[in-house]
């Protein structure tokens, strides 16, 4: 009652002035105790729902999905508990997948370009027509230049099809973004160091790790349901977080440090960490010992990399990183340098990429609790297919996913003895990029080969999913690229400004209208996954699979589409690995338990397994191939670009409901962020009258620019800029996404990582003023 | 003098009927108007009575069907008989019982001071000044009821049907007008509860006689000569006495 | 015993994804432009000049003295035994008395039904055993919904190991259900709950027409029980008087 | 003077129709469907129209599943209506009033009003303005 008087004291005190006696309450006026009605009601009901499994597709993580329907309608994304990705949890983005399959603007039905390429003059016709069409265009080409003419872009989980469809019409030229706009040279780094590759799902055991150094790793922005979750878990359960980045992201808000460290010098850091690490002996030797050659030599390398050279580079002081390097070997192994999940930053991400491996060696996390776990795979083999014709574009897609294995180091030429051709972006290629992977490709390499028709002709252009433009930089080469070629057919579910330029554009099913090919994966558990469809394709639409089915069979590829549908697929598929559709269907995933003995073998007796590109059954922390290639320098500190007075480092990154460039026409993230604007410092944003709000100009020094909204805030760097990625669509058939803030990919750098060959975005200086 | 006992008729049975109509739907609708009002900021009534009321109806929603129903009920009764009975009895009554000028109400409001006066031993030197068919409280009560009453239905048609018929989120006006109908419902129903206290004060204890007449429409002459003296000299006139 | 239910949110484990207030929008099929949760970002400067960013998912705080049923005129709003505030939309007509009463902003008008709608603890979903729709989805699981009264539910134990905080001043403290954990920091000024108000109608309705009818009827009642009594003892003099008279 | 070589009449009427109803580029989308412009979020596919398709079953028809159709789109709602005007029935003329009256009028001055700024082809304009008067005269009769 007492709470009541304080929040109300008008009541009392006018009843009281007014009325003046207590002989009124006789007529049963209220009283003044806060009585509550206590009358029937009926509560609402729940409505009944059904329930099929899938896999989100709203982002590359791929979590487990329990999909409620109701009236033939999908109405509810739920989490699959079951599944190792998300645990159950789904994200806004995975949530708002409904609004995929509802969007009054996806492709509905087959189109044919009939204005000038890009214009957007369309006209429907049928199925029939489209993929007769397609596969006739294609043939001409393959007839006429041969089949490595065609190159394929995919980004999706629906792009396998169109690989096998790629590599049956005998091209190696198909690619997918991730190795060269995204992840390259990290999973490189692991890759050449301890023969393992950590992206893909993160094996990082989280939850129990007791320290993270995270180099931007945005985990809670850049959010994967499972890692995040596991991160916040691991941060729960009293992990020290000590985060770099030069802007105070979420996840650098639940650090117990946080160091607005120099754009572009987490190598730097790196460095002077490993140099600490080794000169303070505060490595695993016993680790050291047993797996690791090349420190001696590492350890030359890095006596000039002192804290006090780093200090003024990355403006992290030399005291912070010997303590941190203390405490972080106090903890080792339960510790890791988390590396950030996008490495296409600097002009030497590779090295970068691979100081952190050596820290992760140095600390001997690898197959420990609290480090990096071993994970294990669920059996599913592939179906029998004939031999791919072309050597190098033998995928080895052992999952229902890419698999990230590195193939041997191709011949040196264009084109080898038996007249088959190289990578067109030269991925894999002797005299190219050697050491990228000829799995996924340089994306940005093949919108080059495909602008300047080098080293040979590509006539036709498949792309599924993706959108070169906003998740590549170099706009001149892309749309040059796109207007080069003969043929371009494009197949997705969303409009967007690459497939614009499509001369065939194929609509896809969303992901709760379809069945895919499995879902294969390694956690601590192993596992297989199915998605199924949880309503009919609203549209006139047809999923990946059936796509690549009939357009093989209409190019005498029947071969390698054997079966008559897609659910004849999955069954054949998992009766190999013992089990059947219709068992799959029931629980949506079938699982190996996890297993401490297999995912932590150095805790329990174990051995670790290494396999290095170069041979080496050891890590090797200066990798024998890059010294022959002469790579290793990469191991060196690169001076990075520094902005002028009046510039600053444009940075760009991600937000937790938005993915890539793909939800910004999604209603439901949408209505969560329409824009994107760009974050500044007040003393700058008072040097250059800039308030909260207002239109500013970004231009860099190429002269590309852009309008957007200014968000004035401590939260970064004087010296630096951000954005979130993916807006500033100028598709004008995204109706929601069109003309929102503006696409940072325009003004990134595209410089290229000079060993790997993978993009460089971060080294653009930019100059902002008020419009 | 032998008129004196003389008891004529004043009123037909369907007016006697209408009347008590009229009381048995107050009746319901304050029992039921009360028991729907329930949070405790707007309340008036002890929380038992809503908490019996809504209970008794299975939940408020009923409740409001039984109040509307008989409110509906209440006004098509009313305007069936004004449509009827306009020239015979409702036209008469309104000019008779309407006080619409401030000079009016100033008479009727004296002489509805000097009889309350009176019911305290005050004022016993000021004689009541005559009064007609209806008395100066009986006419300024009247006029109130009369007037709250078309408050009531329009109100409580708006808070009834408001919500089913209009789309209260496109115009904010909507619900203004729904929470100021919620005033003006309840305020007019006080102003009518306070009235109808003395009204059946004076039926039930000051003069009997006059529940009577709305019994069997019959009251004695002797008794509208000396409460209604100048409704008595018209009688006179008229030849009815 | 009858169940109390609470939700509490551990700031530490948010990390402002927003899949609480989609999943509410899937789940209730909310009109877009309201939610019936939230994530508030209050962002600042810390004394020593450092940025700092907290995060506070929020919704209806199922008080337990809630304005919004004191302000109900029919008795849509209603909060049931286990602690729930709910609204019954065959009731509620709409007429927005409950929205400004409310400190946390929880409630708004639907366009869509013309009813008041607010979070309801997912009321249908619990009552089939489930967890709300937020709490499922939370991908740090920083939401966490039980019920208090059953000392080994998940929210009791997690009551009684940490220090838990509820956002009230002290010129609102009506009791909310729902817990927040900042591992003892202070609670920014952005989330703290409004002064809540009431339309004009409402005060007018509560301080004004109420009390005045009160009056009214109270001094109507008592004159006229005066009178009356004054009457009685009139007839008893008169009675007595008489009954003198014959005496002699 | 040789006379300017034509498109073919019907591709440039499916461009024309792409343009309006599919891609509506570089309009804003002429979207044929009630439940856009009857959901708040926009999105196909919402409760309107599963009113549509459950008022479809009730009268035993339903859209054809490879028509690439949805109930509402304006095509099968016309279509529908004319189906229940061929009808001699009382429930098939009420439910067309209640369509008419309750879903149609709706949405279809919207879709129109939009059509017109779209500048449509003199086909798809004849059609706007059929429409337009079809609603309400439909609405009359029944």
């Amino acid at each position: 009652m007492s709470t009541h008087d304080h929040f109300d004291p008008s009541r009392r005190a006018f009843l009281g002035a007014t009325a003046g006696g207590t002989a009124l309450t006789i007529a049963g006026l209220p009283s003044q105790a806060l009585a509550r009605i206590n009358a029937p009601h009926d509560p609402e009901k729940l409505k009944e729902t059904t329930e099929v499994f899938g896999f989100c597709d709203m982002c590359y993580w791929r979590c487990g999905l329990k999909i409620r329907s109701r009236d033939g309608r999908a109405v509810k994304i739920d989490g699959n508990p079951e599944h190792p990705n998300n645990w159950g949890v789904v994200c806004g983005k995975g949530n708002a997948g409904l609004m995929v399959a509802y969007a009054p603007n996806r492709l509905k039905h087959p189109m044919k370009r009939v204005g000038e390429r890009g214009e957007g003059k369309w006209k429907p016709i049928s199925w029939d027509e489209a993929l007769e069409t397609t596969a006739k265009e294609l043939l001409k080409v393959k007839k006429k230049y041969g089949p490595q003419a065609l190159a394929l872009i995919g980004h999706g989980s629906w792009e396998k099809p169109y690989h096998r469809l790629a590599h049956a019409f005998g091209t190696p030229n198909t690619t997918s973004p991730v190795f060269g706009l995204c992840c390259g040279p990290r999973g490189l780094s692991n890759m050449m160091i301890m023969g393992r590759n950590l992206t893909g799902n993160e094996t990082l055991d989280l939850e129990n790790c007791k320290y993270f150094l995270m180099m931007g790793r945005n985990v809670t922005e850049s959010l994967h349901n499972g890692e995040t979750l596991g991160w916040v878990n691991g941060v729960a359960n009293g992990a020290k977080v000590v985060y770099f980045d030069p802007r105070y992201s979420i996840t650098a808000s639940k650090a117990d440090e946080y160091y607005a460290i120099r754009p572009l010098t987490d190598h730097a850091f790196l460095l002077a960490m490993i140099n600490v690490v080794i000169n303070e002996e505060l490595y695993d030797k016993k680790f050291i010992a047993e797996y690791v050659v090349g420190f001696d030599e590492l350890k030359q390398r890095v006596q000039k990399y002192t804290p006090e050279w780093a200090e003024p580079i990355t403006e992290v002081p030399a005291k912070d990183i010997r303590r941190l390097a203390k405490e972080m070997a106090a903890k080792a192994p339960s510790v890791f340098v988390y590396s950030p999940r996008r490495l296409t930053r600097t002009s030497n991400d590779f090295g970068t990429g691979m100081s952190i491996t050596i820290l992760n060696t140095l600390f001997g996390v690898w197959g420990r609790k609290g480090g990096v776990f071993t994970p294990q795979k669920y059996k599913v083999p592939e179906i029998d297919l004939p031999e791919f014709e072309h050597a190098t574009a033998h995928r080895i897609d052992s999952g229902g996913d890419f698999n990230y294995e590195q193939p041997e180091i191709p011949l040196a030429h264009i084109q080898d003895e038996e007249g088959k051709y190289h990578r067109a972006d030269g991925a894999g290629v002797m005299g190219r990029w050697p050491i990228a992977n000829p799995q996924y490709g340089l994306t940005n390499e093949m919108w080059r080969a495909m602008a300047e028709q080098k080293p040979y002709p590509i006539r036709a252009l498949m792309t599924a999913g993706g959108n070169g433009f906003l998740n590549s930089t170099n706009y001149d080469i892309i749309r040059k690229a796109l207007e080069t070629v003969d043929f371009y057919v494009a197949s997705d579910v969303i409009p967007n400004e690459m497939n614009m330029y499509a001369d065939i554009l194929l609509p896809e099913a969303s992901y709760l209208e379809r069945y895919d090919d499995l879902q294969v994966g390694g956690a601590r558990e192993g596992y297989v996954a199915v998605r199924m469809p949880a309503m009919k394709p609203l549209h006139d639409t047809r999923d990946a699979w059936t796509i690549c089915k009939q357009l093989a069979d209409r190019m005498g590829l029947s071969a390698y589409f054997p079966h008559d549908s897609i659910k004849e697929l999955l069954d054949d598929r998992l009766k190999k690995a013992g089990s059947s559709l219709a068992e799959i269907e029931k629980v949506g995933i079938l699982k190996i338990p996890a297993d401490p003995v297999k995912n932590f073998p150095l805790d329990h007796g174990g051995k670790l397994k290494i396999k290095t590109p170069g041979g080496s059954t050891k890590a090797e922390l200066i990798p024998g191939m890059l010294k022959q290639m002469g790579f290793d320098k990469a191991l060196d500190y690169v001076e990075q670009v520094r902005p002028n007075e009046d510039e600053f480092h444009m940075t760009f990154g991600r937000i937790g409901f938005h993915t890539h460039a793909r939800t910004q026409d999604n209603v439901w993230t949408a209505d969560l962020m329409r824009e994107n604007v760009l974050w500044i410092h007040p003393e700058q944003a008072a040097k250059r009258g800039i308030k909260e709000g207002d239109l500013v100009k970004v231009s860099d020094r190429k002269g590309r620019s852009g309008e957007i909204k200014a968000k004035v805030t401590a939260r970064i760097r004087k010296d630096t800029i951000f954005m979130v990625h993916g807006f500033g669509h100028w598709d004008k058939r995204m109706t929601t996404a069109n003309g929102q803030g503006v696409a940072d990919s325009n003004l990134a750098s595209y410089a290229v990582d000079p060993h790997v060959g993978s993009m460089s975005m971060g080294l653009s200086l930019v100059k902002v003023e008020k419009v | 003098m032998n008129d004196t006992d003389q008891m004529i008729c004043v009123r037909e049975k369907k007016t006697i009927r209408l009347h008590w109509f009229n009381a048995l739907c107050w009746l319901l609708l304050l029992a039921s108007g009360f028991g729907i009002i329930s949070g405790d900021f707007v309340r008036f009534a002890p929380t038992f009575w809503p908490e019996l009321m809504q209970g008794l109806f299975g939940g408020n929603d009923n409740l409001v069907l039984a109040h509307i129903i008989v409110g509906i009920s209440w006004v098509a009764v009313f305007v069936f008989f004004i449509l009827f009975n306009f020239k015979g009895v409702v036209f008469p009554f309104l000019k008779k019982v309407l006080v619409l000028t401030p000079m009016a109400a100033f008479k009727d409001t004296w002489s509805m001071v000097v009889t309350l006066a009176h019911l305290f031993g005050l004022m016993k030197n000021t004689p009541v000044p005559p009064q007609g068919r209806y008395n100066g409280a009986q006419r300024l009560l009247g006029t109130m009821i009369i007037f709250c009453s078309l408050l009531i239905i329009v109100s409580g048609l708006y808070l009834f049907f408001g919500p089913q018929l209009l789309s209260f989120s496109e115009n904010s006006f909507y619900g203004i007008i729904f929470r100021w109908a919620l005033v003006g419902h309840a305020s007019s129903v006080f102003l009518v509860i306070i009235g109808l206290i003395a009204h059946i004060y004076f039926a039930l204890i000051e003069e009997r006689e006059s529940l009577e007449a709305m019994k069997s429409g019959n009251v004695s002459v002797e008794f509208i000569k000396h409460h209604n003296a100048l409704w008595y000299e018209e009688l006179k006139q008229e030849g009815k006495v | 015993m009858t169940k109390k239910y609470v939700m509490l949110a551990d700031t530490i484990r948010c990390i402002d994804c927003k899949a609480c207030v989609v999943a509410c929008r899937a789940e209730w099929e909310t009109p877009m432009g309201y939610s019936r949760d939230w994530v508030k970002q209050a962002e600042f400067v810390k004394e020593d000049g450092s940025p700092r960013v907290m995060l506070f998912p929020g919704r209806c705080q199922h008080c337990d003295e809630a304005p919004c049923i004191e302000a109900c005129p029919s008795g849509a709003a209603y909060k049931r035994e286990d602690g729930m505030v709910l609204q019954d939309n065959e009731i509620c007509s709409g007429c927005e008395l409950c929205v400004p009463a409310c400190p946390y902003d929880a409630r708004w008008l639907n366009p869509e039904t013309n009813t008041i709608s607010k979070c309801t603890f997912c009321q249908p979903r619990v009552d089939q055993g489930l967890q709300p729709a937020c709490v499922q989805t939370c991908v740090g699981r920083a939401l966490i919904f039980g019920d208090m009264n059953d000392p080994s539910s998940e929210v009791s134990q997690l009551l009684k190991e940490k220090t838990w905080v509820k956002l009230t001043t002290d010129e609102v403290n009506i009791g909310p259900n729902h817990y927040y954990y900042t591992a003892g920091e202070a609670l920014p000024d952005e989330v703290m709950p409004k002064l809540h108000d009431r339309h004009l109608a409402g005060k007018v309705m509560e301080n004004v027409v109420n009390p005045v009818g009160a009056i009214g009827i109270g001094a109507m009642l008592l004159t006229f029980v005066g009178a009356g009594v004054l009457k009685m003892i009139g007839r008893r003099n008169e009675v007595s008087t008489s009954e003198n008279q014959e005496d002699k | 003077m040789a006379l300017k070589p034509q498109l073919n009449y019907n591709e440039e009427l499916e461009t024309e129709y792409s343009r309006l109803f599919i891609l509506a580029f570089p309009n804003k989308a002429v979207q044929p469907f009630a439940s856009y412009w009857l959901e708040s979020d926009h999105s196909l596919m919402g409760n309107s129209t599963l009113e549509i398709k459950h008022k479809m079953a009730e009268h035993g028809i339903e859209v054809a599943e490879n028509s690439g159709l949805l109930p509402d789109h304006i095509v099968s709602e016309l279509e529908f209506i004319a189906y229940l005007a061929s009808q001699d029935d009382e429930k098939a003329r009420q439910t067309q009033r209640q369509l008419l009256e309750q879903h149609c009028a709706h949405w279809m001055p919207l879709f129109i009003e939009a059509l017109n700024k779209a500048n449509p082809m003199p086909y798809y304009q004849l059609a706007a303005d059929f429409l337009k008067q079809l609603i309400p005269s439909e609405m009359k009769e029944s």
